[in-house]
Order: C-alpha cells, then structure tokens, then sequence
C-alpha cells in the first residue's frame, strides 16, 4: 500500500515543490498587503481589501482564467514576461505555483493582518526609543510578534496549495509531470472508470503531506509560544 | 543661584500644545543639566508630555530642543522620529518585548542604541539591577518589579544623551529602590546625563532632582529649582503639605571619622549629619523637613541634638490644623512646624530669638537635595 | 508550435484520458515519438490553446470549441472525426427500475420523487445529447424537473452508483468496465446529433511527427481499441 | 448594463441565502472547534487540526465526493437525516450551504484560533474573580475579545462561500434556482463559447457582493476597535 | 493583646507549596479580621500567594480557609474556582477589560459579583475614585492611575467577603492615595471587610495592616502583629532600617479642640499629638519612629516639644554607622536612633535616667497604626 508508482512519486513531489513555491511566493507578499491594510489609511484601502479577496470570491475557473488572459502567452504580462526575461510560466510548474499562491493569498493576508492587529503599538514604539529605525523595529519587534499569524497564514496557504485544482487546470493545464500535481492526477483517475482505488492513494498522500505540514507547524508555533 | 536658570545652559526646552480627547496639554518649560522632575497627580498629563518629548507623540503646535538640537518644531515642520533622538525610555508599564527573554531585552537595547556614545557596560547593569539570575526568562514569567528593573536595564543600555523616566520606581521595593537610587545619581553626576523624571515620591524628587516641572490639569502650574518649588506655601496643595520643608546651600566643611559624621557649612552656622564619604569643599543642597526642626527659647544642655542654631523667628503661618508654620531666619531660611499649643506656650512672634534644633539624624542620605553630594556644576 | 522534440502533446476530452494511456502505449511500440495526453474540460483545453499551450493535437468532445480554435487560425488540416460514442440509460445496481427508452409510457411516472442525472445540457456535449433524446420522444417536459445536472458524466456515473439517483444518461464507452451501475436501456443514436469526437492539428507550421502521429490516432488500429473500451465504430 | 435578468437575480438570490447560512452553520462550530483547539489538550489534537484542514487539503471535488457518500440519500448520515427527520439535503440549497460552509471551515477555525490565541488569560482569570463562572467569562470575556478573529473568520467564509464551486457542483449538482449559485452559473457560461459576456456580468456581481460584505465587517470591526 | 492571633477568630487560614520554574514558595500563616499585610521584596513571591488565595493558580500542596470555609485542600482534593471565593481582587497590572469603557468594567463587577452581600453604592465608589469623567472613557485612554482607579473600583464593587489587593495603590499619586486610604480603613472598619494587602510602601503598611506576613525568598520569615514585626531588630534587613521604630498601644483620653490636639495615654505616661476625631477611650496603636525621639539629660525647657517623657535606657544597640539605637523604659519599650557621637556627649549608657522628647508633628494620622484610630475588636 504504502509503495509508490512512478506516476504518484512524480505528483507528489510535483505538489510538493508548487506549494512551498506557493508559500514562499505569497508569504512577502502577503506580508507587505496585510502590512499595508493593518497600518495605512488611505482612500482606495477598501478596492485594495477587495482585490486581496477575490480569488475566494470568485469560482477558481474564473481566477484561472483570469491568469490565463493575463499570464498566458498571448497574455498582458506574459508575454512581457517573455519578451524581457525569457520567462514563461503558462503551462509549467511556475504557472501552478502561481495559481496556487494567488488562490491562497487572502488567506494569507487575512492571518497575518489579524496577528497585526493585535500588535500593542508600545511595544514598536519601545522599539524606536531604543534606536532602532522603522524598518528595524519591523524586523525585530513587528515581525516576531506577529509570528502566530505569519505561521497561520503559511500553513493555510500550504494546505490550501496543495488542494488547489480549478485554478491550476484552467491556468496552467493537466500536463503530467510538468503541471500535474496530485489534485490534478487525482482528477485524471476519477475520470477513469474504476479509477477510485488509485484516487484513494492520492487522497491519503495529500493527507500525509498536508499533515506533516501541520505537525511541523504547530511544533514551530510551540517553541516560538513564550 | 537663579531662580530661572541661564538660557545658555539649558539642556532641554519645551513648548508645547496638544490635546487629547477633551484633556488639554500647554506646557512650556526648560531644563539644565541634572535631573528635572516631573511632578502631578493622577492624569495631569506627565504622560503625554514624556510621549512628546520621546518623539512618540506629535504635538499640535510647539517646539522642543535637547542640547541645542531641535528635536520638534511644527512652525518649521520639522519632526525627529524617536529614534534619531538618543532618548533612553522608561515607560510607566515597562512594556517588555514579549517574544524575547530578559537578555534579549536588554541586547535589543545595545545592539541598537546610537546615542553620543555613553557608555555603561552591561554587566555592571546587570549587576547592579539584580538580573544575573533572570537572563533567560520570559517577560511574562517575571515578577513585577523583575519587569520594572528589566526595563530600566534596557533603557540606560540604549547610549542615551538623555534619560526620560516615567515612574520608574513605582512598583520596586524600598530596597531595591535604594539601590537603584545611587546608580541615578551616578548616571547624572558622573556621567553628567541629563534625566527627565516623572515620580510620585517626593522623596525620590528632593533626592534627585534640580529642576522640577510642577504639572496640573495639563498645565505647569511652575516651574524652577526643587528648592524653590518646596518652599512656595502657594504650591502646597500641589506638592504635598506634610512635606513643607527648605533647602538651604551648604558645603562640606568637616569630616568626623571618628563619629561618621560630616560638618555641613552654610551662611549661618553649621551642622552635623551622617557621614558622606565626599571631599571637603564640595558644594552641594540640604533639605531639611519642617517636622524635623525642633525650637527652644534657651540653649539645651545634654541633650542628644548635635545641631544648635540660634535664630530668629521671620513669619508665623498658620493654617485650619493644629500645626503652624515658622520661618526661621538663621542667615540662609529654615521652615519648621511646630503645634499652635507651642507657640502659644513659648509666647513666639516675629522677632522672637530662638534656638532652632535639628537631629543629625533627621538628614539621612536620602533626604539630601542633589543626592550623593557633588560639586554644582555652574 | 515550438512543442519539444519527440514529445507529442495530446490535448484531449477528459472523458478520453483512460483509453489514450492505451493508445499512447502502442503508439511507443510502433516507433512513434512519445506521446502526452493533456485531459480537461473542452473549454478549459481550447482557451489554454489559444493562449498558447503547447498542444500538437486536440481531440474536442464539443465540435463548437472546434470551431472556435479553428477560427484563431491556430489549427492546421481539416478537422477529423476521431471516434464516436453513444447514450445509455443507467440505473444502480440493486434497483428494479426497468424502462426502454422509446416506450410510450414516459419516463416521469416512473422516476415519481427520484432523480434522473445528466450532464448539463447547457454546455456539456453528453449533456446536449441526452436532453436531445429526451426531447426528441417527449419525455422531458415531464421529467425536467427531476433532472440533475452535472458538470460530467462521470459525476453523472457516480451519482447513479451510490444510487443518489434512480437513473442517468451517460456515454456507453463510461459503463463499459463498471459494475456499479447496470445499463436499463442503450438510446437510439437517431434521437439525437451524432455524438462525434473531433480532432484537429494544431499550429500554423507542419511538423512531420506529428502529421504521422495524427494519421496514426486515425488508423484502424486505434479504431479497434477505442471499439474495445466502449466508442462506436465510425461510419 | 446594472438591470439583471431573472437567471443572474435567481443566482444571485441563491448565493446570498447559501452563502449567509453556509457562515451561520460554521460560525459556531468553527467557534467551538477553535476553542477545543486553542485551549485544551489532549492526544488526539493535531487529528482534529488535521481534520478540520482537510478541506483545504484535498480537491474540492474529492471534498464533494466524500459529502455525497456521508449525507447523500443513501449516505450514512444523510439516510439517517431523512427518515428520522425527513430532511433531504443533497440537491438542495441546504447541500449547498453545508458544502460551502465545509469548505470554507479551515478558515473561520484559523482566523478565531488566532484570536483566541492571543487572549491574555489574566483577563479571563480578573472576569473570574470577580465573580462569573467560566461560562459568563466566556460569554462576557472571551468572546468579545475574539471579535477581530470572529469578523475575519466569518468574513473568509462568506467570501469563500460566494466563490465555492468544486465541492458544491459535485455534492447539489447544478439545478437552477435550487443549486445554481453565482459560480455555477458562472462556470455554465465559461463552457459556451463566447459565453464572456455574460460571465463578466456574474464576476462583478459577485465582486459587489463580497465587496459589500468587506465593507460591512470593517464597520463592524472598527466599531468594536475601542 | 497575644502576639499569636487566638485560633477561633481566624479569618484566612493558608498553608501553601508551590513550586513555579526555579521558585519555591512554602508559606503558613493565619490573617485576622482587619488587614493583613503582605510585605516582602520584588521577586519574593507576594503575587504567587495572592493568585494562590485567590484561586487563580493550584497549589502543589496545602490548605486555604476563609471564615472556616474551605477554598482549597489538596490532601481532601477540594479547589474552589475563583468565582466561588468571593474575593476582591485588585491586580498588579490592574488588567482593566480592553473592550468595555470604564463603565462597563465597573458594572461587570456589579453584575456578576455575588458575595455576602456586603455592598457599597456605585455612586458612591465612583465619587471616592474621582471616576465620573472617565465613565464613558476606554481603557487604552487612561492614565496609569486613573487605570488602578478603575480597577480598585471595579474590585470594590465584585460584594467582595474579602479584598485582595496587589499594590493597589502604587501607581496612584499622593493626593489620590490619601484620599483612597481612608476609604480602605472605612472598608476595614465599618464594613468589617478582612483585608489582603501587598504593598512596598511601610507607611501604608503600617496605617492599614493589623497582621504582617513578611515574605523572603518565598517563605514568611515572620508573621505577625505589624507592631511586633516592626520592633524586631533582626527583621530590619527585611523591613528597612530607615523605619526603625516602635509601636505602642494607647487609649484616647483628651481631645484639645482649641489647639487641635488629641492626648494619647499609655502605661508609661502621656503624648500630645495632632487632632483625631474619635471619641475617648478608644483604642489604638500608635507607631513612634527612631529618629523622631530625642533625648536629654534633664528635663528641656521653653521648646516647642509638647512631648516630654522621663525614661531609663534600657539597651544600646550599635552598628557600623554613626547612628546608634536606643532601646528606653518608659512603661513601655521606645526606640531612639540617635548619633554616637551624641551617646559619646551625652555619657550614655543602661541604666541613664533621661528625657524622651517627642514632637507632636512627628505622629502625624498618617503614621498612627491601626488607620484612623478605631476600637480593637477583641
Ligand atoms: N486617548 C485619550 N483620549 C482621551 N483622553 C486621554 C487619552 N489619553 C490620555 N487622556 C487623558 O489625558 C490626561 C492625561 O493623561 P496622562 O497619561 O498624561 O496622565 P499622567 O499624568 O501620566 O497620570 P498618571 O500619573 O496616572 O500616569 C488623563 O486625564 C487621561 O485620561
Ligand atoms: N512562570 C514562572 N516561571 C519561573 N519563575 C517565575 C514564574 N512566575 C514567577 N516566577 C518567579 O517567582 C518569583 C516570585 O514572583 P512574584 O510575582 O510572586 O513576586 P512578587 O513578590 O509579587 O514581586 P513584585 O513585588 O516584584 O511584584 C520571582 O522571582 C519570579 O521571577
Ligand atoms: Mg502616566
Ligand atoms: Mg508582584
């Protein structure tokens, strides 16, 4: 049971490698929205908050398709991205990554903004008395405080990243070994008339993944906890 | 000495306005170099005026200098953020940094100071503040005064060129109260930084203050050298009644080995207190407690009161107690406070010539204006 | 397309995945370059074409999303029929219910409270064609309100076999290995369009392996296998 | 461009009440759950917070699946729930709700474990002393105290309830004006070729609605925010 | 008056171990009606006891018993919630509720506090603690006074059977402070509410507290009457050398109006001190410190000291400084803190026949033990 195809290790670590590319994409990124919805006011703050949802507002196929249009080939950036840099994310393992992140980005920033929240302003103001700049008291006061959230924040963009499917087939396709990650695969056996066996396979795969996330989290959480 | 210092040596300057919800703050004072109080009951506004001077607040309209340095002027937008100003801050909640233990709080506090270069090693804090032992513990596991003197350790630790304190002695006990106290002194004396000082205790007040800023509703009801501040009867009801006392100039003219004791000199006579361990020569303040002075119409004989002074009764104040108040003219001025029945005993008017006495005993340490004896500065 | 080198990208009808890892297979056998087979939605594969998705060849359940790559002029050849399939009616396992698609009767009396699934008409071809047939001998006024939709046929299949439903239409290619569901009916292939998967070159510039690879998905080899998993036979 | 024909007002009327019940159902679970989570301790913890990820975890299609086979008719709890109760609901909107309010439960359970998290205990403890029994403190204490989680919480839910799709399609179908929620219809129109037009419409819709309830729960927030 | 508090009218019972990280706390001891003081240094485990008695941590062993009600016992495995103790409680922090006004913190105390039923008017209680325009205000707006106001506010107001009370006053100025002590005594007094009270100031310690409980390093180094406690000479490291004094019991027997006096009278003689408004014959104790007694060899004359005491030295007492402590028979035991060189002057020695001078002013209400003067209750 607990031996691997070939078909499922190459998902596996396809899912494996697209959702720490989420995580590590969306987490400064993340970071800097929830920063920005936390500490500033400013007329468009409420759009800001707005976009920042929209990928759990909209159904996945329209975000995916909405990346298409945008980070495609033919695509406003994409074909920036390609004619500048040489890079193409459409239809690669970067696109999924991508997707995943965009879809886990209000997640994101909803945790970590509400860790934020709960920042006593004395203490980042402590923080300056003693010498240390804006960015520094970012640094060591902010960032470590906000921790909780930032460690939230991470673990659901994880597990959401590696449950990622509508997004990711509009975007970036159902190519195997390329774009194919296990929710995709998954897709593939239940599309196969006694497929259910194998998809079962996938399902516990997913569990064990999205747990030892979870575990080496919360351990995480316990040794920063005080 | 001036009662209103000399422009030129004025370390920090203060003018300032804000308003807070419906409370109002308009204060504008200057402080020298030393220690400058600042004394007010219960939401006068101690705290919010320390929040402007550290930069954590922005006043509405005003301007505040340090050594010259302009630290804030709305006239001409100009606002040093609070680190950029090398102020070292106790605030009244020490306010720990949580995610961190007590070492990582106090190295926050060296790792990042960037004052003028003022430095005390850190061990010696830790030392002095009682530490050692607590190094590795979290904020939340302390004790509250653990916390308080933890706070303190970080704040001399930042290299200030100021010290700005907001009741920072409140929640420590008298003994290690008495221990820090001297390493205030030190700070000001030796290291000759300026302290700013918010407190509740008058005691520590007369201790260690020169200069007091005497806050009510918001205002600086006055403002001036601790000596001259004491001894305003109009002030009582701000300075506290039972604390009626004078300050009176004096230097050190004899020390006693033998006994403990040091002869203090001043224009009038002279006096024995507790020894202080200080050279001859050095100029410094007493103050002396109206309680604390005794009168008799005859010279006593055999008695245990080292310190007799002949004097002259100036002017009697009485009030609704059973207590008056006396000023004696003994060529510098001493207050003391004696029952009405006594001066009615003892038959005293203005004019009246008596023996004043004060116990030696009566002027410890701690009741010393200037603390630790130094030489004035000016 | 600037596809890579020896690698030929099928993109093809979800409902194709199990028979193209088949077809792929014999493919290697006959010396033909390695074959990808890229399973989604019809619209979702024809919109990724567009935008520039690596696909060689694209094999639509939908001949509308046909159309609609052909008309960006990103197709090449005329587009061909590459199998066809036809409706059955299915019931789970331990039911009764028996009904011969053609009677008179109706089927609404005979689902009273019960469920009849589909693929949504509106837009899924399996969908298009069952509501067809069912138009076609009067039955669906009647039953459309005990219509469920769903966004495949093999939703449809598993609603049916956990017997969520008491009947569905679903392709015959889908029962063709299952047991969990038991076929009550086949549905005459004149009730409605004929059920047609096309497949189509794509890029502007010929590329040889995969004008072969195409001819070959065309040969009466892969016809054979597509017959065994359950597709009819081209006419 | 603003007058709605009766299949985007059935849409949307659908997915309000969906969505409004999906974060009435999950509020006080997800609550209950992230209390468990935040203060007790017991073996086994990290299965339940691996639990209640599992939406997260797997493909919401899978999620669906796995709804079908517990409350569906023939489900385990589903039979139960009809012939005790007579209630039915897969292809309902009450499926619907409940498939909304799974999904979107790993993120209302975050969002108030945070908060919860970050309750100083003294503050229970003072509530305790002066008199309430642990239920009043929660009551009077805690739970006001847990507000910020509580809005994000409910706020991720009802954003992620306006855009649930996978789970939803599979478990109720797409039945309109029973199941067809603003992303079903969305997803019917991205099927048709040409059908953008009409899709656009339905994402700004959606847009609105999750935008007004954004703007909503930062009033309310900012109201509690002393 | 026994110095081990009789059995029977014991009001707190605690017999605690508690072992927190590397701190052992291993306390016994039995409170009185009135107030029981808790005194130690930072860091000496006051807070740890407090949550102990009021029930907001469990001990690793032991017993706790208000009025012979159980709270807590570990042998019987019976522990108490918080809630049920009916206990008062004022925090170190104060930790008002961030998200309720002022208002609201008071009113939770009104609504969930169901103690015996002792009640004092909200009106009332937000007069005393100068609160009415701070109601609608929210915690993070307070000063650090006005916070413990609020807090002591909303303890007072839980119908406590007993108040705990972590150095409630700390953070309050002078002027609040004298104004809410009195109320503390009333508490005390007429409401005969029992008393837990922490605090570093001795003064208050003193006017306040019947019991101490000085605790060192986690264990209570001494229990018992403030007045035995304040005279032992080998507890002065622990309760300050600077407070040396005694205390002595004495009854009202003369009231002054004219010059506002009161005359107190012990076995051993007279004293004459400020006004206090209590009728004759009550009882109570009078704190006298070391250095407020002088003495002389013969009988003074023409001195404004109204307090003039014949006594015999009984013992001296000499340490490293200049002082040196006296120990006088005067029917009952004072101390005096006079210079050596004075007792050098003076030829003093056991047995020396002297006067004991002491100033009216020097007794002051505040430093009257036992508060506002009251009748002992046994
Ligand atoms: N955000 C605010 N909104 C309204 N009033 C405020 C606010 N902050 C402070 N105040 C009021 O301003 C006054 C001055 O407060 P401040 O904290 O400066 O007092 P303080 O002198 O430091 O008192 P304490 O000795 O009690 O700490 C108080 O009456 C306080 O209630
Ligand atoms: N969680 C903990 N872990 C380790 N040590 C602790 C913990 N909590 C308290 N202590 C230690 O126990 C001792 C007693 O603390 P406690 O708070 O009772 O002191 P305290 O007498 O109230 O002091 P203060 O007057 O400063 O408030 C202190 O040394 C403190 O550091
Ligand atoms: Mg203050
Ligand atoms: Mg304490």
């Amino acid at each position: 049971m607990l031996s691997l195809n070939g078909f499922e290790i190459e998902a596996l670590r396809l899912s494996l490698k697209v959702a720490l590319w989420s995580v590590s994409l969306s987490l400064p990124v993340g970071f800097g929205v929830a920063w920005i919805l936390a500490r500033k006011h400013f007329p468009g703050k409420i759009l800001l908050d707005g976009l920042v949802h929209l990928p759990l507002i909209l159904p996945p196929v329209v975000i995916g398709y909405l990346l298409l249009v945008l980070l495609g080939r033919q695509g406003i950036i994409g074909k920036w991205l390609f004619d500048v840099f040489n890079i193409s994310v459409a239809f690669t393992w970067r696109g999924a990554a991508i997707s995943a992140s965009v879809m886990a980005f209000p997640l994101m920033v909803r945790a970590i903004r509400l860790s934020l929240d709960a920042i006593d302003p004395k203490l980042e103001n402590i923080g300056r008395t003693l010498g240390a700049g804006p960015f520094l008291v970012f640094l060591t006061v902010t960032l470590p405080l906000a921790a909780p959230g930032i460690i939230s924040g991470a673990i659901l963009a994880f597990a959401r990243s590696i449950g990622e499917f509508g997004a990711t087939i509009t975007f970036v396709s159902n190519i195997p070994g390329a774009t194919q990650t296990l929710p995709l695969a998954l897709y593939n056996l239940l599309q196969i008339p006694g497929g259910e066996q194998g998809a079962l396979r996938l399902v516990i795969l997913s569990i064990i993944l999205a747990a030892s996330a979870l575990i080496a989290s919360e351990l995480l959480a316990r040794r920063l906890k005080k | 000495m001036n009662s209103t210092p000399a422009f030129d040596s004025n370390i920090l300057r203060v003018k300032v306005k804000k308003r807070i919800g419906e409370f109002d703050l308009d204060v504008s004072f200057m402080a020298r170099q030393g220690v400058t109080a600042l004394f007010g009951r219960s939401g006068s506004g101690k705290t919010t005026l320390i929040n402007l001077i550290t930069g954590l607040s922005v006043p509405d309209w005003g301007r505040i200098e340090i050594d010259n340095r302009i630290l804030c002027d709305t006239d001409k937008h100009i606002f040093l953020t609070p680190e950029k100003r090398s102020i070292g801050f106790v605030s009244q909640e020490g306010d720990l940094f949580p995610h961190l233990t007590v070492k990582g709080n106090i190295e926050f506090a060296c790792r990042f100071g960037k004052g003028t270069g003022f430095h005390i090693p850190i061990k010696e804090v830790i030392e002095l503040l009682d530490l050692g032992f607590l190094l590795g513990r979290w904020p939340n596991t302390l004790s509250g005064g653990e916390k308080q003197r933890t706070a303190i350790a970080r704040a001399l630790l930042s290299h200030p060129r100021i010290l700005v304190m907001d009741e920072p002695l409140a929640s420590l006990d008298a003994s290690h109260k008495s221990q820090i106290l001297p390493y205030i002194e030190r700070l000001r004396d030796e290291f000759m930084l300026p302290i700013i000082y918010v407190s509740h205790d008058m005691e520590e007040v007369v201790r260690l203050a020169d200069t007091m800023v005497l806050l009510d509703q918001g205002k600086n009801s006055a403002t001036g050298l601790v000596e001259e501040i004491m001894s305003r009867a109009d002030l009582r009801p701000l300075t506290g009644r039972h604390e009626a006392s004078s300050v009176i100039n004096v230097i050190v003219s004899q020390q006693d080995e033998f006994f403990k004791l040091t002869q203090l000199s001043f224009f009038g006579g002279k006096l024995w207190i507790p020894f202080v361990d200080v050279p001859l020569g050095t100029e410094t303040r007493m103050r002396v407690r109206a309680r604390d002075v005794l009168l008799s119409l005859t010279r006593p004989k055999g008695t245990s009161i080292l310190n007799i002074l002949p004097a002259t009764v100036k002017e009697i104040i009485t009030g609704n107690g059973p207590q008056a108040e006396l000023v004696l003219d003994l060529g510098a001025l001493l207050i003391a406070s004696v029952t009405k029945k006594s001066i009615s005993n003892m038959k005293l008017e203005p004019g009246t010539k008596v023996y004043a006495m004060i116990k030696a005993a009566a002027i410890t340490h701690r009741a010393l204006g200037l603390g630790g004896l130094r030489s004035r500065r000016n | 397309s600037p596809s890579q080198a020896e690698v030929i990208h099928v993109y093809s009808a979800a409902s194709l995945s199990d028979v193209f890892t088949k077809i792929s297979r014999v493919g290697s056998t006959r010396g033909l370059p390695k074959c990808v087979g890229i399973h989604a939605a019809s619209s979702a594969l024809a919109r990724q074409i567009i935008a520039g998705a690596p696909a060689d060849i694209f094999i639509s359940a939908n001949s509308e999303w046909t159309t609609y790559v052909r008309n960006q002029g990103l197709t090449r050849g005329l587009p061909k029929v590459f199998t066809r399939n036809k409706l059955v009616l299915i019931t789970p396992l331990q039911s009764d219910f028996k009904f011969d698609f053609g009677e008179s009767v109706g089927l609404a009396p005979l689902l009273r409270n019960d469920w009849l699934t589909i693929a949504d008409p509106n837009h899924v071809p399996a969908g298009r064609y069952a509501r067809a047939a069912l138009k076609k001998f009067g039955y669906w006024s009647a039953v459309k309100h005990r219509v469920v939709r769903v966004a495949n046929v093999r939703a449809a299949l598993a609603l049916v076999s956990r017997a969520e439903a008491l009947a569905g239409i679903v392709y015959a290619s889908d029962v063709k290995k299952t047991t969990s569901v038991r076929v009550v009916s086949s549905i005459s292939q004149n009730s409605h369009p004929d059920i047609q998967y096309i497949a189509t070159k794509i890029g502007k510039i010929s590329q040889p392996i995969v004008d072969e690879y195409f001819k070959f998905l065309l040969s009466s080899e892969v016809a054979s296998i597509l017959i065994e998993h359950g597709f009819e036979p081209l006419k």
